[in-house]
């Protein structure tokens, strides 16, 4: 029952919402929505928690094996709280800007949390591409619509990227399907389906490619930073902070235990590939004077130190990565919620040509330091729980030969991370005004609510994680059995 | 299907030939004297005189003209296509001369034990093979009156050839209500049903009156001239044409219809039979070669009627209108030959029952 | 047998309700009416009720798998009607003329759905093709609209001229025009059954438009009236479509496996230039023609790998097609300027046309929730379960990444691009239909079951 | 007489045809070119009926007979062919006054 | 004596040898065609103007080239022809065999003929050969 409310609540508010009308009638609409959301989300991780609740089975497609099969287990749980707690936050923050054709916007942000929660709810093959397309759709037209004046050709070239990529994993689905026993779309068939290596190897690759456009990965990367920058702040937020997640999602749900020979295979090359990422994206981020571009690349290296992490594996990597799932979310909504506050003042986004604010928005600079900290993983706060336990994930690294070498690449771009995110703190906030940054007003309360609530989660999860190691475990050792099991002893 | 020339029948080569070159010099002779019956009868009509100066009665006149037409100057105007305007003549001749191959002239002659039969080729498809020829006729109008780049010329074309065609669906259709009768489309086989029993006209008088009129329009003779109107277009498609090209066209007029009434006599009436005579009892009295001389003769005696008919009514009826000769064809023809077929048929099989 | 009698019949109906009437409501009426029955007929057929009992003496075959084709046909062409029926007068006075030649246009899309001798094939694809030599004509001042006319008979009677030769050799090797016949034995390929079945292969290559025959299409579509174009593009396209299958199916099956690396590589080409030309083409209606190359070139899917998901799949990608670019097609006839530019702004003054348009588009794109996904999947599974052709599957993949630039950029103009949309008259009858299609295509989309069911039924 | 020799002349006959359809600019002539076509096909259709005819008669009397069906039907369809593609003809030469296809180009970009 | 001897190719009426006469006569008018022709050529005067050699247009001055295209109802009148002639030709293999074919055929050649008056009717209503205009 949760689950389909999960879907079909945001699914139908948001196809309502196209035909509201009035700025401020759909903004509540959206917001009640969302908040309706996260209650049945929060219900399905405490009171509503047991099983007959968390999966629903319904036919669908007979005939070709797909069911209309939604479940929750506790890596579903985390991305679907994200996602539930996401919206309402970007939606408070953003209450106070205005949106030309507000209701479109609106209806589009609701569709697209729809597609996004059925992508982690999803346990049928058929059913997660068709969600993973209803998340992309809405996202290209909001970006498009609403974002900066190369809006246009931006968006395209990420949506042909996210599309390309779906394609071939909608091959590799394909070819899944047709060699399951049972001719079924159903993640246990996906399991159980028979291939040679060979066959896994590139099928691997049909599904990683489309998991690497999504997070991005080094070489598929480069349609994100523009995306970044070009988009509404708002769409930035739900692309980075939770869209992303759909790709490392994929990795973890329908690639890595589907395919394990070939995960194992490939751990070192994707592992490579990621450390690439990690620095290259690091070392353009310190050149960044555009605040966006340089969280873009920042989360660039975040995403390619939790993919490193899936691919050479072990229980504290995965546990790792699904609590740095949430809190990448968490903090990087933060990150682009200040940014979006200083954009919409100061008109710049460029750290050049700001400077000071702290003196103006005290409010503001705290919280942006908190959520930074949190961002480069102080203890302390949320990421260093997660980043802690990739690390040491790697290290160990029963997989590959040379997880300490990837270990401390990351450890590197860890470094790398702090020096710019300080770096940015630094010009942006302290040092002196200068007319521009002079007019600066601090924050409103409903920025203040948002951004403080982020902070307290930052710190909640990062004194006490214990929740939400629980949660995911049960996840971790289902993926971890069927890709030890599977490996070639 | 031969492997040498030496087993080939040489001598059937020989009586091919002699039939050809026979039967063809005969149109040809009978197509000059109809020029000459042409404007005997008109000037009978008219009650004048006609030729009378050349020779007995003028009976040399079509001589004489055919030597004016040889000695006459070619004129190629300098606008037109001049191989075409060569061609369109002599296809013209070339349609008027193919089409008496498959027309029986009589019965078999015997000719020192060979028995040769006085037709060019008695092949299965004789009627088809008519229509075939007939209608290459109307290349050489379209092809002579376009070449000549005149207008003149172009529109009597125009109109000779869609006149052509248009009769001849009504002609094609009269006739399978004759093919139903027979059961062949071979020539001799039409006759030779025709021989001891009833002629065909009798069972189909309105075929063969749609087929007479198509006849006359295809041999564009009044009252169907319209490519020839001179009050309206000259002198019609072959306005530029002079010498003998000029006489190719006006003889392939005249062999034409020296045929088709050729095909009358043959499909409606009995072709070489001699009415009222028991042929078979006659061939054994007088003997074959003599009975094919007395077929033959009735043929042409019954070719000759008919083409005294083509000129009695070219004498009497005036012109038509060319939006009357075309309802004629089309709206009044071919219905009415398309009844006839169907009655035909209908009532063949009513009656076999 | 009783679709193609009653459409034949109404052709003649047609014919003449243009000389008893001169109302142009009362022609477009009667057309409906006819539309109606064929496809009452046809879905009577499909319950086993026969109208005519007539000796076939084996030439036609029907199963369901072409009946349930014929509904989609006539049911696409309703649609069609209905939606752009009205279009027609602008082309020219003889609206009767034009919905006779379309009635015996689908008597020989049901001729060539069910043949099942050579002769019938030839007889079905002619009786197609003719009558739209004719329509793509019918604008008679327009010169673009008479080149294309003659270029299109041109080709077409060119590539008769193929299919006659190649029909020829196949019946000389053979001695039979009767499909069965033809396939029986070893599947051996005698110098004179592979160049028959080459040639049959180009000329139907042609009649489909796939590369490298494609050369008339875009030319063609675009000079035809718009009315026709997506007539052409859709019900002719998806009944050459099927006669090619079963044509190859049936007769050739069995030698499956000597033609498929021929047909392979015409499909990958199809797909390369239609998608590759389309994205460089700046008239929306050209685009069109090229993303029809496109799409045939995803139909050949069918052909190539060639197994009951690709049958059933070929029936899905016809409907899916056809629905999504008749109400492409009918926006575009409303407006006066085709290109891309055209379309700017136009989802702020038509926001239902603008709406209905993407829809129509997503689907062409193969976007999942639209019809034109499920088509688009049917015909991937066919070729991946086919599993000789992974690198043609990897192409139509990427083709298919290429096709979403041009789709996309109508719907970018329509909604992100600041323009005076142009005037458009649009009755709220039209716009209703426009919203009733695209509800198909997403219900199709969502549910294919109830298709899908159909197309269990007979496999 | 063999049949090779049919089919040979028939091939002829049609590359003839292809080669007219592809060499020249005169829409007539392409026209009758594809007539050719047309006719090197009836040709061979009729020779082929006449091979299997013999081949098969003694099984059966109609044998072979289908070949000669067909070329009656391809010969209707090509009196169709030729009304339609005259008059579409005629049409362009009354619009532009010429038949080349050269002229052809208006649809190009 | 052996060469007076009937032929066998004389005898038998199926023969394709039987065309071979007809090609005889083909030969024949061709050979005198063009010899006449050439006699005419050779017999004529030739003494060609400039004004001879004009188009004849009764005197008047002509206007331009004749090859213009002209009243289309001559062309219509062609395609009809070529149209309706195709479907009379289907008669013919009709009228051979209708006995055999009996009543069954003839239904069929009367559902045939149905559709030929329905076309004819129809080019009729459409004014096809309406002249007077």
């Amino acid at each position: 029952m949760i689950p389909v409310l999960l879907i079909v609540i945001p699914l139908l508010s948001g196809l309502a919402a196209f035909f509201l009308k009035g700025e401020k009638g759909v903004k509540t609409w959206a917001l009640l929505s969302t908040v309706i959301t996260l209650a049945v989300s929060l219900l399905g991780l405490t009171v509503l928690n047991k099983a007959a609740n968390l999966h629903t089975e319904v036919e669908w497609l007979p005939l070709l094996g797909s069911k209309f099969s939604v479940g929750l287990d506790g890596m579903g749980q985390v991305l679907c709280l994200l996602t539930a707690v996401a919206f309402p936050m970007i939606f408070v923050a953003t209450w106070n800007s205005s949106y030309k054709n507000a209701h479109n916007f609106y209806a589009f942000m609701l569709l697209s949390q729809a597609g996004l929660m059925g992508v982690f709810l999803a346990y049928d093959a058929l059913l997660f591409y068709f969600f993973w397309e209803l998340a992309l759709i809405p996202a290209y037209f909001l970006c498009s619509q609403w974002g900066g004046e190369k809006r246009i050709a931006v968006t395209f070239k990420f949506f042909i990227y996210t599309f390309i990529g779906s394609l071939l994993m909608l091959v590799g689905i394909i070819y899944l399907y047709l060699h399951t026993p049972d001719q079924s779309f159903a993640l246990e068939s996906f399991y159980k389906a028979v291939l040679t290596s060979k066959e896994q190897g590139w099928i691997f690759w049909l599904f990683f490619i489309a998991f690497a456009i999504k997070m991005p990965v080094f070489p598929f990367h480069t349609w994100q930073p523009d995306t970044y920058e070009q988009s509404p702040t708002a769409v930035t937020m739900v692309l980075s902070g939770v869209m992303v997640k759909m790709g490392l999602f994929g990795v973890l749900r329908w690639l890595a235990p589907v395919l394990p020979m070939a995960t194992w295979l490939n751990g070192d090359t994707v592992a490579l590939l990621c450390v690439i990422g990690m620095i290259y994206a690091s070392l353009i981020a310190m050149q960044q004077d555009d605040l966006k571009r340089l969280i873009a690349y920042s989360s660039i290296a975040h995403m390619g130190l939790m993919c490193m992490a899936i691919f050479v594996t072990s229980d504290q990597g995965l546990q790792g990565v699904m609590i740095q799932m949430f809190n990448h979310g968490i903090n990087i909504i933060g990150m682009w919620i200040v940014v979006e506050l200083i954009e919409r003042q100061m008109h710049t986004r460029k750290i050049s040509e700001l400077g000071g604010l702290a003196q103006k928005a005290p409010g503001l600079a705290i919280m942006l330091v908190v959520v930074a900290l949190a961002n480069v993983a102080l203890p302390l706060t949320n990421a260093f729980i997660g980043e802690f336990l990739l690390f040491s994930g790697v290290f160990n690294s029963t997989v590959s030969k040379v997880g300490y070498v990837f270990a401390a690449a990351g450890g590197v771009t860890i470094i790398l991370s702090a020096v710019y995110t300080l770096n940015m703190i630094q010009r942006v906030f302290f040092g002196n005004t200068n007319t521009l940054t002079g007019a600066m007003r601090d924050i409103k309360f409903n920025e203040r609510f948002v951004l403080g609530v982020l902070v307290i989660v930052i710190l909640v999860i990062g004194v006490y994680p214990r929740p939400f190691l629980e949660l995911t475990q049960g996840s971790v050792d289902t993926i971890l059995s069927r890709m030890i099991i599977k490996h070639p002893s | 299907m031969y492997s040498t020339l030496l087993a080939f029948d040489w001598l059937f080569l020989i009586e091919k030939l002699v039939l050809i070159v026979g039967i063809v010099s005969i149109s040809l002779v009978i197509a000059m004297y109809e020029t000459w019956a042409e404007r005997k009868v008109a000037a009978f009509m008219q009650d004048r005189r006609g030729p009378n100066r050349a020779g007995p009665m003028g009976l040399l006149q079509p001589l004489a003209d055919g030597l004016k037409l040889f000695m006459k100057e070619e004129i190629i105007p300098n606008t037109s296509n001049r191989m075409l305007f060569i061609l369109g003549p002599c296809l013209a001749m070339l349609a008027a001369m193919m089409t008496s191959a498959v027309i029986p002239w009589g019965g078999k002659i015997d000719f020192f034990g060979r028995e040769v039969n006085l037709q060019i080729a008695d092949i299965n498809i004789g009627i088809l093979y008519i229509f075939a020829v007939v209608s290459m006729g109307v290349f050489g109008i379209m092809i002579g009156g376009w070449a000549s780049n005149n207008k003149f010329s172009l529109m009597a074309a125009l109109r000779g050839a869609s006149q052509a065609i248009s009769y001849e669906l009504p002609m094609g259709l009269s006739l399978i209500a004759l093919l139903m009768l027979t059961g062949s489309l071979k020539m001799s086989a039409i006759v030779g049903q025709q021989l001891d029993g009833t002629w065909n006209v009798v069972y189909q008088p309105l075929g063969f009156l749609i087929f007479l009129i198509c006849a006359f329009a295809e041999c564009n003779r009044t009252p169907f001239d319209l490519p020839e109107a001179e009050n309206e277009l000259n002198f019609g498609y072959h306005q530029e044409y002079s010498s003998m090209k000029l006489g190719f066209y006006l003889f392939a007029e005249y062999i034409n219809m020296f045929i088709s009434s050729a095909v009358m006599a043959t499909l409606y009436f009995g072709g070489y039979d001699i009415p009222g005579v028991n042929d078979a009892h006659l061939t054994e009295t007088v003997g074959v070669n003599l009975m094919a001389l007395f077929q033959a003769l009735t043929l042409f005696a019954k070719i000759g009627f008919f083409i005294f008919l083509f000129m009695w009514v070219r004498w009497t009826i005036p012109r038509f209108r060319y939006d009357q000769l075309m309802n004629l064809g089309w709206k009044k023809l071919v219905p009415l030959a398309l009844a006839n077929m169907i009655i035909t048929a209908a009532v063949v099989l009513w009656l076999k029952k | 047998m009783n679709a193609i009698v009653i459409s034949a019949i109404w052709g003649v109906v047609m014919m003449f309700s243009g000389i008893f009437s001169k109302n142009n409501t009362v022609i477009r009426g009667t057309a409906l009416t006819g539309l109606a029955l064929l496809i009452l007929v046809n879905i009577l057929e499909m319950n086993g009720v026969l109208l005519f009992k007539v000796n076939l003496h084996g030439m036609l075959y029907f199963d369901s798998f072409n009946l349930l084709f014929n509904t989609i046909a006539f049911g696409s062409t309703f649609l069609y009607a209905i939606l752009s029926g009205r279009d027609m007068e602008k082309v020219g006075r003889s609206v009767s003329d034009y919905f006779a030649l379309i009635f015996f246009i689908l008597c020989g899309v049901a001729i060539s759905s069910s043949f099942n001798t050579l002769l019938m094939l030839f007889l079905g694809i002619e009786i197609m093709s003719i009558p739209l030599y004719i329509l793509t004509g019918t604008d008679k001042r327009n010169l673009k609209s008479n080149e294309a006319s003659l270029k299109y008979f041109l080709m077409g009677s060119f590539s008769t001229g193929l299919m006659l030769m190649g029909i020829t050799l196949i019946y000389g090797a053979k001695g039979s025009f009767n499909l069965e016949t033809i396939s029986l034995g070893t599947g051996a390929l005698t110098p004179m059954v592979s160049a028959g079945l080459l040639l049959l292969l180009f000329s139907m290559s042609f009649k489909v438009s796939a590369a490298p025959f494609h050369f008339w299409t875009p030319d063609v579509y675009d000079g035809a009236p718009t009315v026709f174009t997506s007539f052409m593009a859709t019900i002719i396209k998806s009944a050459a479509f099927i006669a090619f299958l079963r044509l190859f199916d049936d007769a050739f099956g069995e030698m499956h496996p000597h033609w498929q690396l021929v047909v392979s590589i015409v499909t990958a080409a199809t797909l390369l230039i239609g998608n590759i030309t389309a994205v460089f083409q700046q008239s929306v209606k050209r685009m069109l023609a090229y993303s029809s190359i496109a799409q045939a070139g995803f139909m050949m899917f069918a052909l190539v790998a060639l197994n009951n998901l690709g049958r059933q799949g070929l029936i899905f990608y016809t409907a899916a097609y056809s629905v999504a670019t008749i109400g492409v097609f009918a926006v575009l006839i409303k407006m006066k300027d085709y290109t891309f530019e055209g379309f700017n702004g136009l989802a702020k003054r038509q926001p239902v046309l603008a709406a209905t348009t993407a829809i129509f588009l997503l689907s062409l794109a193969g976007i999942p929730g639209t019809a034109g996904f499920m088509a688009k999947f049917y015909m991937l599974a066919a070729a991946v379960s086919n599993g000789h052709v992974m690198w043609l599957v990897i192409v139509g993949v990427l083709c298919a990444a290429i096709s979403v630039y041009y789709y996309f950029r109508v719907i970018q103009a329509m909604y992100f691009k600041e323009g005076d949309a142009q005037e458009m008259e649009v009755s709220s009858i039209f716009k209703a239909l426009l919203v009733i299609m695209a509800a198909i295509v997403v219900l199709l989309g969502l549910f294919p079951q109830w298709l899908l069911d159909k197309l269990n039924y007979f496999f | 007489m063999n049949i090779e020799y049919y089919i040979v002349l028939s091939i002829a006959l049609f590359c003839i045809g292809i080669a007219g359809v592809l060499t020249r600019r005169n829409a007539i002539i392409i026209f009758m070119c594809i007539e050719l076509m047309l006719n090197a096909v009836n040709l061979l259709l009729v020779a082929f009926s006449k091979m299997h005819h013999l081949k098969g008669v003694a099984a059966n009397p109609n044998a072979g007979i289908d070949g000669q069906l067909f070329v009656f039907f391809i010969m209707v369809v090509a009196a169709a062919e030729v009304s339609v593609g005259l008059a579409i003809i005629v049409m362009m030469y009354r619009n532009v006054h010429s038949v080349d296809v050269n002229f052809l180009n208006r649809l190009k970009h | 004596m052996y060469l007076l001897q009937v032929s066998s190719v004389a005898q038998n009426p199926d023969n394709s040898f039987w065309y071979f006469p007809i090609g005889l006569q083909l030969l024949f008018a061709i050979v005198f065609v063009g010899a006449m022709m050439g006699v005419t050529h050779w017999l004529g005067p030739k003494r060609n103007t400039a004004d001879k050699l004009e188009n004849f247009a009764s005197g008047i001055k002509s206007h331009g080239d004749a090859r213009q295209p002209m009243a289309i109802k001559y062309f219509l009148v062609a395609i009809l022809f070529v149209l309706f002639d195709v479907e009379v030709i289907f008669f013919y293999p009709y009228a051979v065999n209708f006995r055999a074919l009996d009543w069954d055929g003839f239904w069929a050649v009367l559902m045939f003929v149905g559709f030929f008056l329905c076309g004819f009717i129809y080019i009729i209503k459409k004014g096809a050969l309406t002249w007077e205009d």
